[in-house]
């Protein structure tokens, strides 16, 4: 185990934006700016000091608040990080995007300043939620984050409160309420086993349990782990437990869809992974299955992607797909396989946001969603079209974008541990990927303008939204050429899930991920590898 | 045995069932919520009756009769204001009548012999903590079986409810030592969904005129 | 160390940057001109000195041993060759496009050149690297640079579906590129080709049968082999003239560079029966797509289709020249045999490179001036550009492969190959008839090509031609004259492509320069180039003694208008259309051509469409998959209980799983 | 190769190629019944034809030399053209360069059919393409079989191979092949799709008038001849003779004797339509391919 280290950072993280939502239900309705002040100072608040959180966490100590209950180590830290970082970025694009004065067609909604106030709170209020999810280290309490995080978002999920957001809500509160309780029982059991060898109070904590969790009983594990990967399994949208995900995602306020894709499924993932993840050594079996279901869930996500014609619904579906292919990384369990799972979580939180945000930018500019009445935008929104290619071949796994640095690492380490139907499913499934997300790049942006495009006045985005996206895009492109710069923290925090996997934590097999490493230097480095994973004694 | 009588027990877990039946069998929405009210009572009554051999389990007991009990019904009762009768469910009531007592022997029997793969079945509340397993996992079914058949969203809401107790009455035997921290947060979470569902239902019933979840099916493939 | 090659790269992608953010078509054009310039001066000076010296440059930018992967600019001979045509052919390109490009007025030039210039960039650094891992990273690149250059037009809807098209059949091609890198990784733990190319030896045949099917296929895709290849002839019209010159010119040559690179060295050692196989197969593919690719141009009446469908004919040559060389590469005996046909390849990829090009240029001349590419409504435009038409006159000989230019000089050499290979397998005999049917058919659609667009009357259907800028008319002579000189002195273009398969040339070769014109040993051993220079010589001998003839009778000559049978007729109606050209022939094709072998096959339409796999194989596939989907995606009915019987199923069957599985 | 062969071959395709047209008429002429020209009539008409002006009716100079490109390809055909016996006389060279060189010819007056921009003359090039589409592939079959035969691509070794190994039952095949096709390559009736007088008024020539139209005459003529002599010196160059001269005239003989046979079947066919020429030739490239089986079976 790291050092740990007594910090109130964690605290910090959870505790500003909850501060700024409560203010501004307080007052936030008073005036224009003050709600959206807030919000940017809550997530900037929290993005600093997750940036800090990261700073100890990557240097292989891990935070701790609460006595223990808030335990930051560096896989928390990369997902605070993530988090705070898109939180801030997609209220910044809100912060235009959630006043508009209707544009004609299907997205018209008028938003009072006081529904505003409403929205930022939740939307602050959901933030918190997620940060604490990922910082939180008792059982019962992660399980009391995540639902949290869904009952946050379900009031956002229904914001335009329209008959398709109205029933959007309620599937998304029912479905992913049934889940989840699902997931505490999982939860409980673990706890109960737990709390047989080391005592009640430390069999709270995660970071106890996985010490113990090799010696539980068979039937235990089985049943424990089987409700653990339902219930985070449904909210982290797989297969066949995703339906609620593409009526939220659609039906929500862009910023909002943005976050639920690009983040909220990577929280419940992570979750899925603490939890689950503790029975690896002990139980390898169980992590085939995970694997054989992330498969399973990205080949469905594409298929139902291929179908869609509502841009939002495709782009919900494909974010099915890539969690499939994020499981896929966790399943493998090698080293190897965990780090292309987390690089491609990290890679499609970026990806699956932008292409979010470009979308409702889209829709912003011409109030219409259907792929079918787009057409022809390439030259009134140049930044969107670029933004907006960016992101699509990133997730379809294209050079020079950072999905194909992590679906290769994630194909490797197929090849690695030599599951090679995997591997071949999974490059089936990008390329159909390719193909819904270039098919719809291309009828939306080019062509002739549609009817409905012409006649509303398209003009491109406002500069808050469309910065939002550059940077989106750039840090996309960015990676890509350059993953070196994300090796080192993602090496981490796959180092604490492979304490957990291999009972040798030392990542034996290299990170092709981290492909262009700067002229001269040896390579993939695994000397920073070990520094980082070899526990501190 | 001490403090806690097994047939106090015993009672109290049937009548809970027979509420729960009846809470997910009555067609008129404010009895269910009537029957929904007195099965939280007895939930309240059973963690308090637990509470003898485990303490904390008072707070938890107060937490479920403030939550269970008082916010919810609540909440319910003013959520059926107008609409009282549910639309017809799936299965009429004979049939699932007969199913839900199948259903329930057969869950009821299999948690309590299969008790072991949970808690240790040696130690001195074994029994008890059998039979309050079962009996959480019975209610935890019939709220899945709830929510699966009736078509009345108000009804699926009750069924979540059921299937909550279900699991939180689960915890009094599983997680004895359990925080009083999370315990309110969790029975918090509860009525906060509770709440949420309730609201947004509000709104179908404005928008949809009705408040069947087959007429949800807008949003689809 | 920052040798040439890297500067080469840079120069590329500053370029790419720099005229990326020009506003006018003209500076845009002339700064990317500029830098694709300099870009080829140093790669011709890198290229030259491994060619020539033999040896190899290497650059090493980064490596991961971990992964056996390294990123370096390496260039061996082969690659060297490669380098040169490709920089060379896009150079001409990008001087034409100076001119050219200014009929988009609307779209922006800062777009177009970067592209172009990264598309160069991709294509050059494919020749550059020695690692599979980078080769697929680049193969990627200059892929997607295409795409979009391709689509340049996008606004026009067929556009962007061909263009589609093309990326998604690459790209899954490619996937199975990567399959075959992965595959060979887990054998060998590490990306180089020498590496692969061990693993590949040591592998059971099995595998590596089936790496060896991915790495086709792959190629041959991008290659534009039948029936991979079909995305060829929608995308290069598709792609202004410049771009498909290149396209067709140099990219589809990089399926023929990877076959090349993958059966490098596979022949003999254990693995030769086996490679004997291969090498029919990728022959027979050849012969495959140079028949339907030559059938199919003869009867098409879009300048840039038919040019696009002459590509798959003569990729299907090169094809079969390196089915020749994998068949006989490494047997005892027959290496004389197998690197003729490897000459045959190299130098019709050389050759192909060039005519194919300046052919390319030259439709854009004719879409440019008359603004459209359609041969029935363009005519007589030779006289508004004498420069382009002559040049365009040479591309369509060298095509043709008439003699004495490059195309015949190449395609010689395959013919003598496939027959002194017949003699050995006797099948090849069979491609070698066939292959000279193709050129006949070559000769045919050239000649439509050429003589509907540039001679007779002018057309008054088409906008009144207008005259090319001078950048276009120079792009196009310079490849006219490589190409006669290349036809003039194919020795001299073979040392190089024997240097770039860093062998040196069969001694008959070098000593035939000025011998006779051909002598061809019993047994298959290498044939003696033909002596154009010497053919030339009599030739012009007999023209002169021609014009002697002529002059006997001291006759005046006399200017006279046509003699229509007598009647005065408008000139429109005068002129002979291109579908008028081969009605007949593309009639009766079927009859004449697939009755003997396929008994009783239906009409020409059916015919074709058993061709076009558009109609068979791709549109069906596209509609069953979405059948299928659709499908999959009705399971999702939006009831609430429903997913909600999937969640509790689910979880009732992942329980049972565990139990299943957990032990 | 000295050159004193190179200026027999000049020479006699020159010089006999229009005696064998003369030939031709003159059996055509007895065949019909009538009197007919004397054997030298064709001398005279192309001697009468340099005479005359020459008429243009373009200023194109593919149009203006091409007369003269094609008569010279036609020419370095002929140079390649073994013609006397074995050894073969003219340039050493190997069947490619010669059909190639065929074809060049053939592309000259193409060109200058679509130069001159009359339709009948472009109509007339195409055919003449469609003409060498059909009949080609059949040289090429027959030539590759007694090149796989005598395991040479070069024409002298072709003949020289059958002429010492005797006849065999694939060179006989390819021979009644080639012969079969002859008619086309001859372009005679009822082959003459591509001049046709009746039907588009000389094809290709119609535009050329004077000198031009004597050098595409005598180009033709040339073509025919040397077609000719292919199939007797590859496939029937027995019986031997001892001083070559000799060799020389039984060649001229056999190749007049073929002409007599082509005049023959001139005279008492009527002209088919392309796709008819194409069905049949189809059946004769069946015929030549099987020819080139045997050869590959080594019969």
């Amino acid at each position: 185990m790291p050092t740990e280290i007594k910090s109130a950072l964690p605290a910090l993280v959870v505790i500003a934006p909850a501060a700024a939502a409560v203010l501004i239900f307080a007052i936030g309705r008073f005036t224009s700016w003050l709600k959206e002040a807030l919000a940017l100072a809550g997530s900037a608040c929290a993005l600093v000091a997750s940036y800090e959180i990261g700073l100890a966490a990557f240097r292989g100590s891990a935070l701790t608040s609460f006595g223990r209950q808030l335990y930051a180590d560096s896989l928390s830290a990369v997902l605070v990080i993530l988090i705070s970082g898109i939180g801030l970025l997609s209220i910044v694009y809100a912060l235009r995007y959630m006043r508009h004065q209707a544009a004609p067609g299907e997205a018209q909604h008028t938003t009072t300043p006081r529904r505003l106030a409403v929205f930022y709170g939740w939307l602050m209020l959901f933030l918190s939620t997620m940060l604490w999810a990922c910082l939180s280290n008792n059982i019962i309490m992660l399980y009391v984050a995540v639902e949290a995080s869904t009952i946050t978002s379900g009031l956002l999920v229904a914001f335009y409160w329209d008959k398709r957001a109205l029933e959007a809500g309620y599937k998304y509160l029912m479905l992913l309420t049934v889940g989840i309780t699902f997931a505490l029982f999982g939860c409980v059991l673990v706890y109960a086993a737990g709390a047989h060898v080391i005592g009640g109070a430390r069999g709270l904590l995660l970071s106890d349990l996985r010490s113990v969790a090799g010696g539980f009983p068979v039937a235990t594990v089985v049943l424990a782990s089987a409700f653990l990967i339902v219930g985070f399994g449904t909210k982290a949208g797989l297969a066949p437990f995703h339906p609620w995900l593409p009526d939220a995602h659609a039906e929500a306020p862009t910023p909002v869809s943005a976050l639920l894709s690009g983040v909220m499924l990577k929280v419940a993932i992570y979750a899925l992974v603490r939890t689950v993840s503790m029975f690896y050594p002990g139980f390898a079996p169980i992590s085939m299955f995970v694997l054989a279901l992330g498969v399973f869930t990205l080949v469905i996500g594409d298929i139902m992607a291929l179908a869609q014609d509502d841009l939002k619904r495709m782009l919900a579906y494909s974010s099915v797909s890539q969690m499939g292919y994020v499981l896929m990384g966790f399943g493998i369990g090698t080293p190897l396989g965990i780090y292309a799972g987390l690089f491609h979580l990290l890679n499609h939180a970026l990806a699956k946001s932008l292409l979010f945000l470009a979308t409702g930018a889209v829709t912003y500019s011409t109030g219409l969603r259907r792929i079918s009445d787009l057409g022809g935008l390439a030259k009134k929104m140049p930044v969107t079209v670029f933004c907006f290619f960016a992101g699509a071949l990133a997730i379809a796994g294209m050079p020079p974008f950072n999905g194909f640095q992590s679906k290769l690492a994630l194909f490797i380490a197929g090849a690695h541990a030599g599951v090679w139907w995997a591997v071949i499913l999974g490059l089936a499934g990008s390329l159909i990927t390719l193909l819904v997300a270039l098919k719809a790049a291309k009828s939306v942006f080019w062509g002739k303008p549609s009817a409905a495009v012409s006649a509303a006045a398209v003009k491109e985005a406002p500069a808050t939204m469309t910065v939002v996206m550059v940077i989106l895009a750039l840090l996309c492109l960015g990676i890509g050429l350059y993953p070196k710069a994300v090796y080192r923290p993602l090496n981490a925090a796959s180092a604490v899930v492979q304490t957990v996997t291999s009972g040798q934590p030392a990542l034996e097999a290299p990170c092709p991920g981290a492909l262009p490493v700067e002229a001269g230097t040896p390579s993939a480095a695994p000397p920073d590898t070990s520094t980082h994973v070899l526990p501190r004694r | 045995m001490s403090g806690v009588s097994a047939p106090l027990i015993h009672t109290l877990s049937l009548a809970m069932i027979i509420t729960s039946f009846a809470a997910v069998e009555a067609r008129n929405l404010r009895n269910a919520t009537i029957a929904y009210l007195f099965q939280a009572l007895l939930v309240t009554g059973l963690l308090a009756a637990y509470s003898v051999q485990n303490p904390a389990l008072i707070f938890w007991a107060a937490t479920a009769l403030v939550t269970k009990a008082v916010l919810v019904p609540w909440f319910l009762w003013r959520a059926t204001a107008g609409a009282e009768q549910e639309t017809k469910p799936l299965i009429n009531f004979g049939v699932s009548a007969v199913l839900l007592l199948a259903l329930l022997a057969t869950m009821f029997k299999l948690m309590h012999a299969n008790a072991g793969l949970f808690i240790d079945v040696t130690g001195e509340f074994a029994a008890l903590a059998q039979t309050n397993l079962a009996v959480a996992f019975t209610i935890f079914v019939l709220g899945i079986y709830a929510i699966l058949t009736r078509r009345d969203a108000i009804k699926t809401v009750i069924g979540l409810c059921l299937l909550e107790n279900g699991v939180h009455l689960s915890l009094v035997s599983l997680a004895p030592a359990i925080k009083e921290t999370a315990l309110a947060g969790i029975a918090t979470e509860v009525v906060v969904t509770v709440y949420l569902l309730l609201y947004i239902i509000g709104g179908i019933r404005e928008k949809f005129k009705t408040t069947d979840t087959f007429k949800l099916s807008e949003l689809h493939w | 160390m920052v040798g040439s090659l890297e500067i080469v790269f840079v120069l590329l992608f500053v370029g790419a940057i720099v005229s990326g953010v020009m506003r006018s078509w003209r500076s845009a054009g002339v700064t990317a001109t500029v830098f694709v310039a300099l870009a080829t001066v140093f790669a011709w000076l890198a290229g030259w000195k491994v060619l020539l010296g033999g040896g190899a440059a290497y650059g090493l930018i980064f490596r991961l041993p971990t992964l056996g992967s390294e990123l370096a600019v390496s260039l061996d001979p082969l690659g060297a060759g490669f380098l040169l045509v490709i920089t060379g052919v896009s150079l001409a390109a990008t001087i034409y496009s100076i001119g050219y490009m200014s009929i988009y007025r609307d779209k922006s030039p800062g777009t177009f050149y970067a592209l172009l210039q990264l598309f160069i960039a991709g294509m050059a650094g494919v020749a550059c690297v020695a690692d599979w891992l980078f080769f697929i990273v680049l193969w990627e690149l200059m892929t997607l640079a295409s795409y979009f250059l391709v689509t340049f037009e996008r606004d026009d809807p067929a556009v962007a579906r061909a263009g589609f098209k093309y990326f998604v059949m690459t790209h899954v091609a490619s996937a199975g590129l990567l399959v075959a890198a992965i595959v060979l990784w887990r054998l060998t733990g590490s990306f180089a080709f020498g590496a692969h190319k061990a693993g590949l030896m040591g592998a059971s045949s099995s595998i590596r049968n089936v790496v060896l099917a991915l790495y086709f296929i792959a190629f041959a895709t991008k290659a534009g082999i039948y029936p991979f290849g079909d995305w060829l002839p929608d995308a290069h019209p598709a792609a202004p003239s410049g771009v498909s010159a290149i396209l067709s010119g140099v990219m589809i040559k990089l399926g023929a560079y990877g076959v090349l690179r993958v059966f490098w060295g596979l022949g003999g050692a254990g693995a030769a029966g086996g490679m004997m196989t291969w090498g029919i197969i990728v022959a027979s593919f050849g012969v495959l797509s140079a028949f339907v690719g030559g059938l199919t141009a003869m009867r098409e009446n879009d300048a840039k289709r038919l040019l696009a469908y002459s590509s798959i004919s003569q990729t299907g040559y090169i094809f079969l020249a390196l089915g020749i060389w994998i068949t006989f590469a490494g047997r005892v005996g027959l290496e004389s045999l197998a690197l003729l046909g490897l000459l045959g390849a190299g130098f019709h990829i050389l050759n192909d490179a060039i005519y194919k090009s300046l052919l390319f240029l030259s439709a854009g001349s004719i879409l440019y001036s008359t603004g459209t590419r359609d041969l029935d409504r363009v005519g007589g435009i030779s006289r508004v550009m004498p420069v382009a038409a002559a040049a365009g006159l040479v591309g369509v000989l060298s095509l043709a492969g008439l003699p004495p230019t490059n195309g015949f000089a190449s395609k010689w050499v395959i013919y003598q190959a496939s027959i002194s290979g017949g003699f050995q397998f006797s099948p090849f005999i069979a491609a070698a008839v066939v292959a000279f049917f193709v050129s006949l058919s070559t000769l045919a659609y050239s000649m439509k090509f050429f003589c509907t667009a540039f001679l007779g009357p002018s057309s008054t259907e088409g906008t009144e031609p207008r005259p090319i800028p001078g950048t276009m008319s120079f792009a196009q002579a310079v490849l006219a004259l490589i190409c006669l000189a290349i036809g003039l002195a194919p020795l001299w273009a073979m040392r190089l492509v024997s240097a770039a398969f860093s062998s040196s040339l069969p001694s008959i070769y070098r000593n035939g320069f000025f011998g006779g014109m051909s002598t061809l040993g019993a047994g298959g051993e290498a044939p003696a180039a033909w002596s154009p220079i010497a053919a030339v010589v009599v030739l012009l001998v007999c023209f002169a003694l021609a014009q002697i003839i002529r002059g006997l009778g001291r006759s005046s000559a006399r200017s006279v208008p046509g003699w229509y049978g007598g009647e005065e007729h408008a000139e429109n109606d005068l002129r002979f259309r291109a579908r008028g050209f081969y009605s007949p022939f593309n009639e009766a094709f079927p009859k004449v051509y697939l009755r003997v072998p396929v008994p009783r096959l239906p009409g020409l339409g059916r015919l074709r469409s058993a061709f076009d796999l558009d109609t068979w194989f791709y549109n069906p596939l596209v509609r069953g998959g979405e059948r299928a989907v659709n499908k999959v995606s009705r399971s999702h009915v939006g009831i609430p209980q429903l997913y909600m019987i999937w969640q509790v199923a689910g979880m009732v069957l992942v329980i049972a799983i565990l139990f299943l599985i957990v032990r | 190769m000295h050159a004193g062969t190179i200026a027999i071959n000049g020479l006699l395709a020159l010089l006999l190629a229009p005696l064998f047209d003369g030939v031709t008429r003159k059996v055509r002429a007895i065949v019909h019944s009538r009197k007919g020209p004397p054997l030298t009539q064709t001398y005279m008409d192309i001697l009468k034809l340099l005479g005359k002006e020459d008429l243009r009716c373009t200023t194109s100079a593919i149009f203006r030399f091409a007369p003269a490109a094609a008569f010279a390809s036609f020419l370095v055909v002929a140079l390649l053209t073994p013609m006397g016996a074995y050894p073969g006389t003219g340039l050493n060279g190997d069947m490619i360069v010669w059909i190639y060189f065929l074809t060049f010819g053939a592309a000259a007056i193409i060109l200058m059919a679509s130069a001159s921009g009359n339709p009948f003359a472009k109509m007339g090039g195409a055919r003449e393409i469609m003409l060498l589409l059909s009949v080609e592939p059949i040289v090429v079959a027959s030539l590759i079989t007694a090149a796989v035969k005598s395991r040479s691509l070069l024409l002298p070794d072709m003949s020289a191979h059958n002429f010492t190994a005797g006849p065999s039952v694939s060179m006989a095949v390819a021979g009644v092949a080639l012969f079969l096709a002859l008619q086309a390559t001859l372009g005679r009736l009822p082959f003459d799709i591509a001049e046709a007088e009746s039907e588009v008024v000389g094809g290709a020539l119609v535009e050329q008038g004077g000198p031009s139209l004597a050098l595409l005459k005598m180009a033709l003529l040339m073509r025919q001849a040397i077609y000719s002599y292919i199939l007797v010196q590859v496939f029937i160059p027995w019986p031997a003779l001892s001083p070559w001269p000799l060799m020389l005239v039984s060649s001229a003989v056999k190749v007049a004797v073929i002409f007599v046979l082509a005049a023959v079947i001139e005279a008492v066919s009527p002209r088919l339509r392309i796709d008819q020429a194409m069905t049949y030739m189809s059946r004769v490239l069946f015929v030549a391919l099987a020819a080139l089986a045997f050869a590959a079976i080594g019969v």
